[in-house]
């Protein structure tokens, strides 16, 4: 069982407040647009300079002068404001940004984040994230919760490059939620069909209860 | 003193040398410098470093410039467009300095405003912070001690961007989000060459939405953009 | 989220309290969140400090929380204007801290930015620099060391702003050199309160011409403003 | 003889080149802006957040939103930028104006200069003179070469409290114009009628040849 893509995202999407200005990664997190609850006004900023970010643009209608922080074409919505990236930056350092929901290759029980670059392999670059983690009022990364071969992606320390040390405040896989807290990982919620048993099983993180 | 040069090439002239530093304005291929780089590469200036947000890809942007090795070394938040990038990084060919995107902004916006240095807290904890300065500030609740380190501010050779429109005395404007590295780009030079798709009549803008001051642009063209799509996504009418 | 309250006295609601941190807009009488001032006097809180570039006129702006000796300490870069000021001060009953007019912009934009500490050359060598830290760049001619001093970013209780017109989201564009530190004073408080001249619907602002996006306010309110002119010079048809 | 407060003006704006942003202080620079010399177009910035300052508006037309660093109404010109004050003096911190012309109390001859304030009786502040002195690409002094009393405000060292340490490039004062050399003032040229030893006699600064 376990959750999928977008039940993931969806579970996501409960994460926010009215009135909250957000950020979301490129991948799943990027999906959490679609799940935004009944009732609850967000703000989405994308980091490449907007507030506001609509949804893609009609076939046809793609402005190369707009789009979002993956490069995607998008739209504005009413309350759509530009800026430089000096100014988005500013913002996003300044905790103007109540919360951002990110991907990562690998999170440490200590709230450390790895999610911009594999030694030797891919080098790609950290882009906004170190300055999201750093910056936002707070972060919750979405993820697989093992890798391709079936490792945890949920550590007692990373082995990848830090994004941020200590900055992950809840973490939420196709198995479940948990929140870093003093000590470890805490179980906040089971996907649907998943056992404590088969997520501590899947867990390298300690978790406490 | 006039501002507005004929083209790209003509508004480089007498500015470029082999080993300078050159600071783009720009965000994947949205508002890139597209003629200016065009120029520099008819030029052949070598040993290039570049402050820009990502390298473009291989045949539009500062990609154009690593297809024909003019550029010694990068520094930049993401580059994971441009498949030559990666293999000339690999294999030691060129250099590359990753900065946090926010960082790269800001350097280039406190170079232009005079500060060599200033804290922050991205990156702290990070290869990022491997040799620079570190300093607490109590900036946490009820004036809890925080981490900090030192960045410093860029300060190039030449600024080379994109607006959507200036006058005749260099004051500009951007569109939608083609302003992002743009502005802040745009102030760390020595000297800005900014591009652009139509120069104005001076006083035909509203002095009150302009983006970046003429103060800080020195020579102005006004040519043709390709505007290239990197990721075209859209959405159907019945998805509506 | 509801950001337009019915006026000053409302959306000061909550926030006030004595011996707390005010960041205000404004230069001289231009651009002053007057409305908001006089809300301030009328809750009677006490043992405020403000950073403003100005204190206002005996009786107009911040002059206003002077006489009614609300104010502990004032962070301006001039505060020429005003008697009541100067008297209290020589007199020991108000602390003042000079700030460049240039730091105190920056110290608000930093603060506001996340940004606990810069350098800046501005002050080196005057009494300004005393306590703090200094440190050299090599920002000189051919690499030649020069001297700077750590000013600090400023965070602020609340921060107080004046504009022309708000969207209801409260992003907000102002009016000629009435900008001035309205835009780095709102970034730098926890809670910032804009008034302004008019409330128009969202999606009638070009998005491209906002100053400052909504993210940095959070209640906003509309008024009449007096708007008084400090020096009021003029010339006549013939002279021109 | 000597010059009075418009010949200084006028001289001050010889030292105007073509394509310049320049700042004005208050008092006697504020009248440069009547002597721009024919063919040269320069740019004046106010320091509360604007380029391309106009002339003092037509009674009736004043508008309170527009002001200069004197709090004077003023007008637009067709190519006036307006921005915040964050921005006004990034552009001035980052050398971005050419030259700043203002009034001193008092400068000495490695170039300090005292303007802002005198203890225990003048508080008004630094406003924006300190940035100015620090970040401009010149600083040319325009002021009386000697006080009320008679005795000179060209010093060996200021006896206020300084502005800015060793700024001053060159000043013109009702007597003549002193660059700052090594060593000491040189003097560039003499006022009309003004004698060298006249301008010696009322300069305490030393002056070399």
């Amino acid at each position: 069982m376990a959750w999928d893509r977008n039940q993931m995202a969806a579970r996501a999407g409960q994460e926010l407040q009215d009135g909250w200005y957000v950020n979301l990664g490129i991948g799943i997190p990027t999906l959490v647009s679609n799940y935004i609850p009944e009732g609850v006004e967000v703000t989405l900023q994308s980091e490449n300079g907007m507030l506001g970010m609509g949804p893609f643009p009609y076939e046809g209608e793609e402005d190369p002068d707009l789009i979002n922080a993956g490069k995607q074409t998008i739209t504005e919505l009413p309350q759509t404001a530009y800026f430089d990236s000096a100014q988005s930056f500013a913002m996003i350092r300044g905790g103007k940004i109540a919360m951002a929901i990110l991907g990562a290759m690998e999170v440490a029980e200590n709230g450390d984040l790895a999610n911009w670059m594999i030694p030797g392999k891919l080098v790609k670059g950290m882009g906004g994230a170190m300055d999201l983690v750093a910056g936002v009022g707070r972060v919750v990364v979405v993820m697989d919760h093992t890798n391709k071969h079936g490792d945890s992606k949920l550590l007692k320390e990373c082995t990848l490059p830090l994004t941020g040390k200590g900055v992950v405040d809840r973490i939420i896989t196709n198995l479940g939620v948990l929140d870093v807290v003093e000590g470890g990982l805490k179980i906040v919620e089971l996907a649907d069909g998943v056992s404590e048993d088969e997520l501590r099983a899947a867990t390298a993180a300690n978790i406490v209860s | 003193m006039k501002k507005v040069y004929s083209n790209a090439a003509d508004a480089l002239d007498g500015l470029l040398f082999d080993g300078m530093f050159i600071a783009a304005g720009g965000f994947g291929l949205c508002g890139i410098p597209e003629l200016l780089l065009d120029a520099i590469k008819d030029a052949g200036t070598k040993d290039l470093t570049f402050a820009s947000n990502n390298a473009g890809v291989d045949d539009f942007g500062i990609g154009i410039l690593l297809q024909t090795k003019q550029v010694k070394k990068m520094i930049s938040s993401y580059v994971g467009e441009n498949a030559e990038f990666m293999r000339q990084y690999l294999s030691g060919e060129l250099e590359l300095e990753f900065n946090p995107q926010g960082t790269l902004a800001e350097r280039m916006r406190a170079g232009g405003a005079g500060i060599p240095g200033f804290f922050t807290k991205t990156g702290v904890g990070t290869v990022i912070a491997e040799g620079k300065m570190e300093k607490q500030f109590p900036t946490g609740e009820n004036g809890a001690m925080e981490d900090y380190i030192m960045e410093e501010g860029m300060f190039a050779d030449l600024s080379i961007v994109k607006a959507w429109k200036a006058d005749e005395t260099g004051n500009l404007i951007f569109r939608k989000t083609a302003r992002n590295f743009n502005a802040p780009a745009a102030t760390c030079g020595k000297i800005c060459i900014a591009e652009v798709e139509e120069i104005v009549p001076t006083g035909s803008l509203d002095p009150d939405a302009i983006h970046l001051p003429g103060i800080y642009v020195h020579r102005i063209i006004q040519g043709d953009h390709e505007k290239r799509i990197e990721q075209r996504t859209t959405r159907t009418r019945e998805e509506a």
